[in-house]
């Protein structure tokens, strides 16, 4: 890698540090409603798989994927003014958080029903099969997730037509306070990709090298026609489930072991052995990435708010006749 | 052009896939087979598996996956073999298609379509005769249709399909071959939100839709010399057309809702509502419904026709209020 | 004894399940974390795994389950973590459970509860903020409650467990901790089925359940030199306690439902409906209705307030009627 | 195997056979409502997982799966009561065919979605495990309902808790027209066990001593406390999907192979190699089997059909108050 592409990478990671970080100072100051869920100590994984894709690719982010929107090319500005609940924000203050995705950037906005997104991604890769469009849908789901039917009947369609999306399994070991061992009977979530005919991987996900490696290898089949992929990242997230959470049912040991495995820092020892000056790249970025934070942050505070009749808006494509009802 | 029901389906599904290439058709045994009820006959064939597809056994994925069509500009017709296991799709309906527009500002339609053989009379039991059409009346962000007639079923079939929001269009499986009808050969729509005036009448009016719109017609014509019927087939229901309504209340001052759905809770409860409220001043009578009663529909005949309104039923509900 | 609303629930399910070893809790982080609203705090470490069960995330199984759970003569409680999320599950209710009896033509019963936070005015936005309990509300099998008080949370939440069908049972999230209230210390169960007479009144009859309460009592209250107005919080909602929603109408002749939900196609409009024609008779102005406006409920607060019921939109309705 | 058990397997492969041809017979004579799902040709399945279950012991059978319903005891009448949709029916009329159970003989009715047993039969299996009770649940499904998230709910839980419950997997490569290229991508639906951290096994579901050999093992498995089996039986159905279903879609050819394979017929062969008076026990189970449909028959022609208003019972089990309503 170029040393430019090796200090952009450092760059993203320490700009969705920076930008959870912030949210979780401010929804601690009491400056955010609803709920914050915050994906610190899993930045990897969205810079990995997000980085290089193109832009009319598509990403399905889940809802601690506020980092796949940064990269994958959302304003950070309207990312926050959303996260506000603000007018600018993609979803105009419908909702908040991830739930209004930037469609212009191929990045689409979940519900709150864990995986639903999957089947919806499925159909997305089979419009770009029947086209022959070399694109591909990415959609990220947590390990949590992975029990619902609809994780299966989009992984069992995706099988039978190969279609060019990857399955991205964030795997932090917990669902809410739910571990892995109450969640499913087998070590690895990608095991299940034989049973729908196509290729399973696990990867550390906090090894930004290692999940680079793996999203190409996935994103270049899908794009060959060459099927689908379902990538298994081990990660952990820092914080509770929410920031309401206290997350006492982990042990600090356990908190401590998987901070000793930070992406960020993990990315900083390898540009120390690339020689790099390290301190000088850390000052600059954090520099940036402050910079670009609280102008996000600015920006949301300055974004209106919306006004109450504005909820009757943006329902239907073709307005019904409202005087008529 | 003398077509059944399903017939008209069929040239409407037909016609837009000819007409726009956007226009695809998922379900479970639509193209090899041509439907369970052929409604799709001759497509796969027509169209091919890329525009036709055979789908798992996976209600939720095939709404899911139009909904990710939708977002792509495609238009997709969306087949529940049976309506009754929309329910196995409900949340990607109610949640991931419903809001889909709204939760994201604005930014994108979600033009799908979602159909099915809805309704009873065919013995088909307590999960072949489903009238499920009040859950979605009650999501916004859904349109719902619900034709009676072929040129109705055409019309409105290409109404949906050209929309772009989210329709549920109710076929009713008991009228698939039971009606048979001229209707143009040229190009027709019929719009959503429009309901029809069946029959004119100045003593009591009927709001109706799906396949009771036939037995009322009936007793509308047999009773003729009893009662001046007023008969209006509602064709949508989200959005009602309030207008037509309240027109014909206000002119008849008598309200009869006729469904085949359920009673409680049904779309009757709804028009009830709002022709008590805002036709308050111009009722002669109380505002009366007809719905199926509080059971499922069961199986053995005699215990069907006991649940679901029938042309007696019909015929005894009209006497009632008009004898008001 | 002092207890909040969220904490008459736990306290209702602790004694139930002390009382009865067939009772169990079955439902996503319901053990080791004791509940996304801590509503389960300590029943892991009282009753252990094998009854208080941290499941997948999986509604349609946890659903299910429950019923399997059920034919062999268990009574389980299943939490949603939401209640949003109750539409993952909403084949396993309306078709699996609603119809095990009436399929099996009476041969078992289905002893389960569905439970979860309803309700909007926290700020949840699309997802977290839902009252869907108008689809339920159509399906014949199903009982259904909302509890508004602290006191009828643990006494309807100890029958919906005796109660020998399935229940769904609504919690108010909004009122969780809002509410507290003296409770007697000793075993009490509120029957299902039975509406309160929270105040009475001359003038006018209010019609409501769950959040929208305090707000009724409050206008009720403040408005008491104004209208004097008879509130009936209906608490079940299936079966609807017809009885008492007559008496009060006979009595005031005059009816506002209010609701949370969404208006169209929600309960209010079966109330509503079924008022206008018993009632018709007695009627001095037309039944009114105030739900959520026709949208999805929005996470900012001006737009969320705009579409749910406030206190400033139940006095101008009441003020609107009572004038009438 | 003694020669008692051995005739008796061959009786109820033959009362099944005949019960279906009956229907079948009846089905196009009209004398019978609604859809008709002949199980003809598969009947091996059900003979060989249900014959050496306990009374209490469940199943879960599919719409395919009337022969589940005789072997596990359900009375012959009723059940063709029950298809006649009369009074006598386990449904009362409420429903026909196989939606309603003989809860006393252990039968569970499904509703018409399909895979929407399987969450049952885990839920059941759950309490057989918390209670320490050695019973087991048999949960039957098509290869087309494979595909239903239901099917991955069930099973994720029962690897989860090592639940005694066996999914038995009828692969009749066609779910109505559907042939299994189109519904996975796979070979086996089997292969889907190891994701759940099961076994899972594929056998001959022609070949009666191979589905008994498989599900005595998979039942004992269950029984002892070792978790879930996944056991898929290729099959074929003779019909089409329902009665009405002309069967296009497939060849003669493929057809007349698989009656090739009939499980009566191998049975008769393995009479004959342990020498027995195969004509004899043809002759003298054909007229057993021939009275005892005869007697079901007129026992469901006899039997009463509801009247109305029976359709307003069985609703609740606590009544609800309708005067007050
Ligand atoms: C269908 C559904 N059920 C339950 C929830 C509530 N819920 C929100 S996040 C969560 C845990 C998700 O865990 P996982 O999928 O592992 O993702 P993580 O939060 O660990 O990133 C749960 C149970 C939900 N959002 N959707
Ligand atoms: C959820 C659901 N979707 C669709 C159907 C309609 N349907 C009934 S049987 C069937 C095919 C089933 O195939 P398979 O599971 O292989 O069983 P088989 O009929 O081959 O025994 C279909 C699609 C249904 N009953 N339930
Ligand atoms: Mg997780
Ligand atoms: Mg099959």
């Amino acid at each position: 890698m170029t040393e430019q592409k090796d200090r952009e990478l450092y760059y993203w990671l320490r700009l969705i540090r920076e930008f959870e970080d912030r949210i979780s100072a401010m929804d601690k100051q009491g400056k955010l409603m609803g709920g914050v869920y915050s994906g610190k100590g899993q930045e990897a994984v969205t810079v990995g798989f997000c980085h290089d894709l193109r832009w009319d690719d598509w990403i399905f982010p889940l809802h601690r994927d506020l980092g796949a929107f940064l990269v994958k090319g959302a304003d950070p500005r309207r990312l926050m003014a959303q996260i506000f609940g603000k007018r600018d924000g993609f979803a105009k203050g419908k909702d908040s958080y991830l739930h209004g995705g930037d469609l212009g950037n191929g990045i689409f906005g979940a519900t709150s029903m864990l995986a639903a997104t999957l089947p919806v991604a499925a159909g997305m890769a089979f419009k770009f099969k029947i086209r022959k469009e070399d694109r591909v849908a990415i959609a990220f789901f947590g390990e949590g997730a992975s029990s619902r039917g609809d994780v299966h009947e989009a992984m069992n369609f995706a099988g039978v037509h190969k279609l060019p999306v990857v399955f991205v399994c964030e795997n932090n070991f917990y669902a809410y306070s739910t571990p892995n061992e109450l969640q499913f009977g087998v070590d690895n979530v990608a095991d299940r990709a034989a049973g729908y005919g196509f290729k399973g991987e696990v990867v550390n996900g906090n090894d930004l090298h290692a999940v680079m490696a793996t999203a190409r290898k996935a994103i270049d089949r899908a794009r060959k026609g060459e099927g689908p992929t379902l990538v298994e990242c081990k990660t952990y997230r820092y914080h509770g489930h929410s920031e309401h959470d206290r997350a006492d049912y982990r042990t600090e040991e356990e908190v401590i072991t998987w901070e000793s495995r930070d992406p960020m820092i993990l990315w900083e020892v390898y540009l120390e052995k690339k020689k790099y000056d390290v301190e000088a790249i850390r000052n600059e970025t954090a520099e940036r990435v402050r910079k670009a934070v609280d102008d996000a942050v600015a920006f949301a505070e300055g974004s209106p708010a919306p006004e109450g009749p504005e909820a009757m808006e943006d329902l239907y494509a073709m307005p019904i006749d409202t005087e008529a009802r | 052009m003398l077509v059944t029901y399903i017939e008209a389906i069929r040239q409407a599904m037909d016609e837009e896939m000819d007409r726009d290439k956007n226009v695809v058709l998922l379900g479970e045994d639509v193209g090899l087979l041509g439907g369970a009820f052929k409604v799709s006959a001759g497509l796969l064939d027509k169209y091919g598996p890329d525009r036709v597809v055979d789908m798992p056994i996976s209600e939720s994925l095939i709404i899911g996956s139009g909904v990710g069509l939708a977002v792509q500009g495609m238009r997709p017709i969306l087949e529940m073999q049976f309506i009754d296991f929309i329910s196995c799709g409900f949340d990607q309906i109610v949640n991931s298609a419903a809001t889909l527009r709204y939760r994201h500002g604005g930014q994108t339609a979600c033009p799908i379509v979602i159909r099915g053989p809805s309704g009873g009379g065919v013995h088909g039991g307590l999960y072949h005769s489903q009238n499920p059409e009040a859950w979605f009346f009650h999501v916004p962000g859904l349109k719902i249709v619900a034709p009676s007639t072929a040129y109705d079923a055409k019309g409105l079939m290409k109404a949906a399909v050209r929309d772009d929001d989210p329709v549920i269009y109710f076929e009713n499986k008991f009228l698939y071959r039971r009606i048979k009808e001229e209707i143009p050969p040229e190009e027709f729509v019929v719009p959503i939100g429009k309901a029809a005036l069946r029959k004119e009448g100045g003593d009591l009016s009927v709001i109706t839709y799906g396949s009771p719109v036939h037995a009322v017609m009936k007793a509308a014509r047999d009773m003729a010399k009893e009662v001046d019927i007023e008969v209006i087939d509602l064709r949508t229901l989200l959005p009602l057309d309030m207008n037509a309504i309240r027109a014909s209340v206000r002119k008849t001052g008598k309200a009869l809702i006729v469904h085949e759905a359920r009673q409680t809770g049904g779309i009757g409860a709804e028009i009830a509502a709002r022709i008590a409220q805002e036709c308050f001043e111009d009722l002669d009578g109380p505002v009366m419904r007809l719905g199926a009663r509080e059971a499922h529909t069961p199986f053995a005949p005699a215990m069907e026709d006991y649940v679901l309104p029938n042309q007696e039923k019909i015929i005894e509900a009209i006497r009632t209020l008009a004898a008001y």
